[in-house]
């Protein structure tokens, strides 16, 4: 049972709330979307759940086992992975070698369908190739891959479509596939709501830190307060 | 074709010696809006500290150099914190208090070592030789600690916390200070490392050319003029403008001789003054 | 046992030096100048010039002083830096005019003797300067004397002897571009020329730390030597350096002032320095002259500063003090008078004479024995004395 | 209360630029002061941060008085700043300028305000290499806001964020402060444009001539501010 639980957690920078009282529930195998204006504080959860930063009040539950504020290295190891926004691969070595050594950190061997994806991706034929010297599109999908292939039981996904055109992200739903083919749990912050749409059988709204709305798209989308809350970005805008 | 050659190598040379210098002085005016008349004070002092670590305590020469830049940074350091501070935002106040300590140190080092250059050698001698261009090792020496220098100074200044505090406080001082940045810390902090270059600058350059209590003089012209060419208080101009005139000097001297290429420099100078007032680096500086 | 003799002389020069003292007038007591750069490059010119007054003024002083209206007066040195500049020497001879005194032992550079020569007229005070100016002394300054001639009394004699250890047929002279660089360099120049050899000048910016654009551009016309003429010592030092790094080879001249001791400290020693022939004021390595030092020390207690120039000073300081006890007043123009009957002998230095007549017009210039120093192959081969002949 | 005000006095020569005002700023709440220029607004900003001096009174921030500490240590009891007239630093790039906000706390620490600013504030990563000095009135103001915030104050003070911004900024400001509000972040705020300041308060003062001339919820308010604007 890999589970992931978040009880009543919040983040406070001095005296800026990033986020307040967050509680949620992605059961084993399951997909959750997480949506927000800017500066809602998605990544911020993401980042305190991963173990980047620390939360100020809550609770992580990973499996049963409490993992708030366990540094990002054990929680991963116990099989939570994530992606960034910015890419984060190793820039100076081989596309191969950025992937073994995402393997090799798991420890769990190669997952299921890693090879289809690199596949996919078109990584594939350019394996001896210098991470940062690919295109900033496969950079992108080389890093989903790295998430991918420590084996995880759970991946966080840091808006994985951001910078990508629109041919690529079509790439993101099959990373999505085959992730869950594996049996892993998606969490994923994203801000292209067709991509949320197409993917997401439930998503989460926050919105200033607060959880506004959890449920299905068509339903929570419907709703005034998380219109006004996307209306008030798009007039910022 | 190989005196001109020879004169561009000896301009970047010049340039090099000239950069360690205005780095310093430019540093002190864009940050604390302050002309330091004792600039040459700590290039001496550096000379004579350097020049006393080795002669009588036996230390090997990079390491008198350190002690050099240590003790220089050290008493800029001080004379911040306790003396100039207090009077920073006065301008005819920080003259007399810089020249003043000018000198206090050359009169300081004409008692204590005498009116006679040290004998004070650079352990590199020689020179490499290709036909009859020559490039003395000691000048590559120089030339290295130099493009260091001004790395380190550009990473410090635009990559740290120091850096940031710095050009803030010379921005703006009040909101600066407002931000929680302290001028009491930061500023004898800038000093200090202008003052260390001007000592590292010292410690390399008075073994190759010579040391006697007269040799900061001609530092602070050097220096002021580097700066004004370059942009006041602009590092990036500083830099450019020291290899520049290096240069025209090295070229002027060699083929108008000493005094018309002193000229050259000067009227070179005056009138890319006439058409630019800001220097080479031409954007706003500090209203000071 | 050579303790208890040593002390027991020491004791009694401890007795001479303050026994006179008691015998001076209460209210009696001489100052005199002494003026020259007592900072920058040329400060050991200006110190030597402090002095050689004060050796002089310890001298008399321990002979019961000078003789002044019938009493016995103690000389005290005030010394006066003057930066080496004309407003120096002016400002220096009013500050020192201030202070009630007529005798000044200096100035020591061109632009000094430039500057004091209208200002000492006008205060009445007897101004020793040691210029190699063109015009160091004018008869319409009848106050103003010279401490020895400049190149036009020596260069030829030099450049003989140089040229028997260096054959050379071309030479570039080197100086700063004011009038003390340019004064000597053209002087030195036509003396060169005088025996057949061609020359080029090079003034440079006084101020100037590196020569080595200059350097380069002496080389392109492959003189056979360089001559260095009267930089200060600490340009030339540096001039030399950058003139062997750059691959010079041939003989280096100095037809200027003394410091050779500092050029080669600052050369980087004899080996850098290789070939090399001076001027010496003095000759220096004549033993009764280095006695000086010896005396120095004796009477005042200390190391003298400027090296040999304190020697070359010296003369002029004793036989002002000399003439103040013949003239029995230290007014300006009785002393004048004084000196100018008077033979020209120092104890140390040995016999000259008045020289001057020819060039200035006024024969108020003291012409003693010189030296001229060489260096062949990196040894030095010493300073040889050269007799002067009343011109 | 996070920050009281209580019976200050600011003089400049013999002049009193404010006489005896008291302010409350409650925990999490925006307080703004109206009112005419010269009404005594920025002097009351400008004591509190330390830029003049008070001539009596005490300002205590959770009962610290602040009037005996020098300004550039007030910042680090949780002060942050965003002046009249914005200046922000003009040589500095956008991403030095709010560094520079988070002075001496660390590495982590600024990387994690700057990363959380650039998400609230996108114009922070398209402008991040361009000196400051160069962006519009309302870009800057927006650097001002956001290198105000780099030190997560727990009080923010906004010296007339509106001043001489087109209405389209006036708006995007307005929202950023309602963001911070909504956030917790307490504000003190002063501003002569009522109309668009009293839509971000929850409750406020209205100043003239040194003087509180009347203080409370912004409903209570509402209508002296607005008259006052008019006169």
């Amino acid at each position: 049972m890999t589970e992931l639980r978040v009880e009543s957690l919040a983040k406070r920078f001095g005296g800026l709330r990033v986020f307040q009282n967050i509680g949620f529930t992605l059961p084993e195998g399951g997909l959750l979307g997480v949506i927000g204006p800017n500066g809602a504080g998605k990544t911020t959860l993401i980042n305190v759940i991963s173990g980047r930063q620390m939360a100020s009040a809550g609770k992580v539950v990973l499996g049963g086992r409490d993992i708030t504020n366990q540094p990002a290295h054990a929680v991963s190891r116990l099989g939570l992975a994530r992606s960034f926004q910015q890419t984060n691969t190793f820039k100076s070595v081989s596309v191969n070698e950025n992937i073994a050594r995402a393997v090799r950190f798991g420890g769990r061997g190669a997952p299921v369908g890693l090879t289809r994806m690199m596949d996919t991706f078109g990584l594939t034929p350019r394996l001896h190739e210098i991470s940062d010297k690919l295109p900033y599109g496969l950079q992108k999908m080389l890093g989903l891959v790295m998430a991918f292939a420590s084996a995880p039981k759970i991946v966080l996904l840091d808006e994985p479509a951001a910078g990508l055109e629109r041919a690529e992200r079509q790439n993101v739903d099959t990373f999505v596939q085959i992730v869950r083919d594996a049996g892993t749990s998606v969490l994923i912050v994203e801000h292209d709501m067709d991509l949320i749409r197409r993917l997401c059988p439930r998503i989460l709204v926050l919105d200033a830190g607060v959880l506004l709305a959890d449920g299905p798209p068509a339903e929570v989308l419907a709703r005034p307060d998380v219109i006004a809350a996307y209306l008030g970005e798009a007039g910022e805008a | 074709m190989d005196q001109f050659v020879q004169a561009a190598l000896i301009g970047i040379s010049l340039g090099a010696q000239y950069a360690l210098l205005a780095l310093g002085f430019t540093l002190i005016f864009g940050i604390l809006g302050v002309v330091n008349f004792s600039h040459g004070g700590f290039y001496m002092l550096g000379g004579y500290v350097a020049y006393s670590c080795v002669a009588f305590l036996g230390l090997p020469y990079p390491l008198a150099v350190l002690v050099a830049v240590a003790a220089t940074a050290a008493l800029g350091w001080v004379f911040e914190l306790f003396l100039l501070e207090r009077l920073v935002d006065d301008h005819l106040a920080t003259l007399m208090l810089t020249l003043g300590l000018y000198l206090v140190i050359s009169t300081g080092l004409l008692t204590v070592f005498g009116p006679l250059s040290m004998e004070f050698a650079f352990p590199v001698t020689g020179a490499l030789h290709m036909g009859p261009i020559y490039v003395p090792r000691e000048n590559l020496i120089v030339l290295a600690v130099c493009l260091t220098a001004i790395a380190a100074l550009w990473l410090v200044l635009y990559r740290t916390d120091l850096g940031r505090g710095l050009r803030a406080l010379a921005d703006d001082r009040a909101v600066a200070m407002a931000q929680g940045l302290r001028p009491k810390l930061l500023f004898p902090l800038a000093f200090a490392i202008a003052t260390g270059l001007a000592g590292l600058t010292g410690a390399l350059v008075t073994p190759i050319l010579s040391l006697s209590p007269g040799v900061g003089d001609p530092v602070l012209a050097t220096s002021f003029l580097t700066v004004i060419l370059g942009g006041l208080g602009s590092l990036e101009g500083a830099a450019l403008a020291a290899f520049v005139v290096g240069i025209v000097e090295a070229f002027s001297s060699v083929y108008f001789g000493g005094s018309i290429g002193a000229l050259v420099l000067f009227v070179l100078v005056l009138l890319l003054l006439v058409f630019r007032p800001t220097g080479l680096m031409g954007r706003t500086v500090r209203g000071a | 046992m050579t303790g208890e003799p040593t002390m027991k002389r020491q004791l009694f020069a401890a007795a001479l030096l303050t026994l006179p003292a008691t015998a001076f007038a209460d209210d009696c007591e001489m100052k005199l100048g002494a003026m020259g750069p007592m900072s920058g490059g040329a400060a050991q010119w200006g110190l030597a010039m402090n002095s050689a007054a004060e050796l002089a003024a310890a001298e008399v002083n321990q002979e019961g002083g000078v003789k002044i209206g019938g009493k016995s007066c103690k000389v005290v040195v005030v010394p006066y830096d003057s930066k080496y500049t004309a407003d120096g020497a002016a400002a220096g001879s009013n500050a020192l005019a201030a202070q009630d005194i007529h005798l000044i032992i200096g100035p020591v550079g061109s632009p000094e003797a430039t500057g004091i020569k209208p200002v000492a007229a006008r205060n009445e005070q007897v101004a020793w300067n040691a210029s190699y100016a063109k015009n160091a002394l004018e008869p319409k300054f009848p106050l103003m004397f010279h401490i020895g001639p400049g190149p036009s009394g020596w260069a030829d004699a030099v450049i003989k002897r140089a040229m028997q250890e260096f054959p050379m047929k071309s030479v570039a002279l080197i100086a700063p571009n004011d009038q003390g660089g340019t004064d000597i360099a053209s002087v030195d120049a036509e003396a060169y020329k005088a025996n057949g050899i061609t020359t080029t000048e090079e003034y440079y910016q006084r101020g100037t730390t590196n020569f080595a654009p200059i350097v380069t551009r002496i080389l392109a016309g492959k003189p056979d030597a360089v001559d260095t003429a009267s930089s200060p010592p600490g340009d030339a030092g540096v001039i030399v350096k950058q003139l062997r790094l750059a691959g010079f080879t041939g003989a280096i001249g100095r037809l200027g002032g003394p410091g050779t001791a500092e050029i080669v400290r600052v050369s980087g020693g004899l080996d850098v320095l290789k070939n090399f022939y001076w001027f010496e004021t003095v000759p220096t390595e004549d033993p009764k002259v280095r006695a000086i030092d010896d005396e120095y020390r004796k009477l005042l207690g200390k190391d003298p500063i400027g090296g040999t120039a304190v020697w070359a000073d010296l003369p002029a300081a004793r036989m002002t003090l000399k003439a103040v006890s013949i003239a029995g007043t230290d007014d300006a123009k009785a002393v004048a008078a004084a000196l100018r009957t008077m033979p020209v002998e120092d104890p140390n230095i040995g016999k000259g004479f008045w020289a001057g007549k020819k060039q200035f017009g006024i024969a108020q210039e003291l012409q003693f024995p010189f030296g001229v120093g060489i260096i062949k192959d990196g040894k030095n081969l010493g300073v040889e004395r050269q007799e002067v002949k009343p011109e | 209360m996070l920050l009281r005000i209580e019976d200050l006095w600011v003089r400049y020569g013999g002049i009193a630029a404010l006489s005896g005002i008291s302010i409350d700023v409650p925990e999490g709440e925006t307080v703004l002061l109206v009112g005419a220029n010269g009404a005594g607004k920025s002097s009351t900003i400008n004591a509190i941060i330390g830029l003049v001096p008070a001539a009596k009174g005490r300002i205590l921030l959770e009962g610290t008085d602040l009037t005996q500490i020098p300004c550039e240590r007030r910042a680090r009891l949780g002060i942050g700043y965003s002046p009249e007239g914005r200046r922000v630093f003009p040589t500095m790039s956008v991403t030095d300028n709010v560094l520079s906000g988070a002075f001496g706390l660390g590495r982590k620490r600024q990387r994690q305000a700057l990363d959380w600013l650039r998400s609230v504030f996108p114009l922070l990563i398209d402008r991040e290499t361009q000196p400051a000095g160069q962006l519009s009135g309302g870009q800057q103001q927006i650097v001002a806001l956001a290198r105000a915030m780099a030190s997560f104050p727990r009080l923010l003070l906004l010296d007339e964020p509106f001043l001489g911004l087109a209405p389209v900024w006036i708006k995007q400001i307005g929202d950023a402060i309602l963001h911070l509000r909504a956030r917790g972040t307490t504000v003190l705020m002063t501003e002569q444009m009522a109309r668009p300041a009293l839509k971000l308060a929850t409750s406020g003062y209205v100043m003239r001539g040194g003087e509180i001339r009347r203080g409370g919820p912004v409903d209570a308010i509402r209508d002296v501010a607005l008259a006052d604007e008019y006169l």
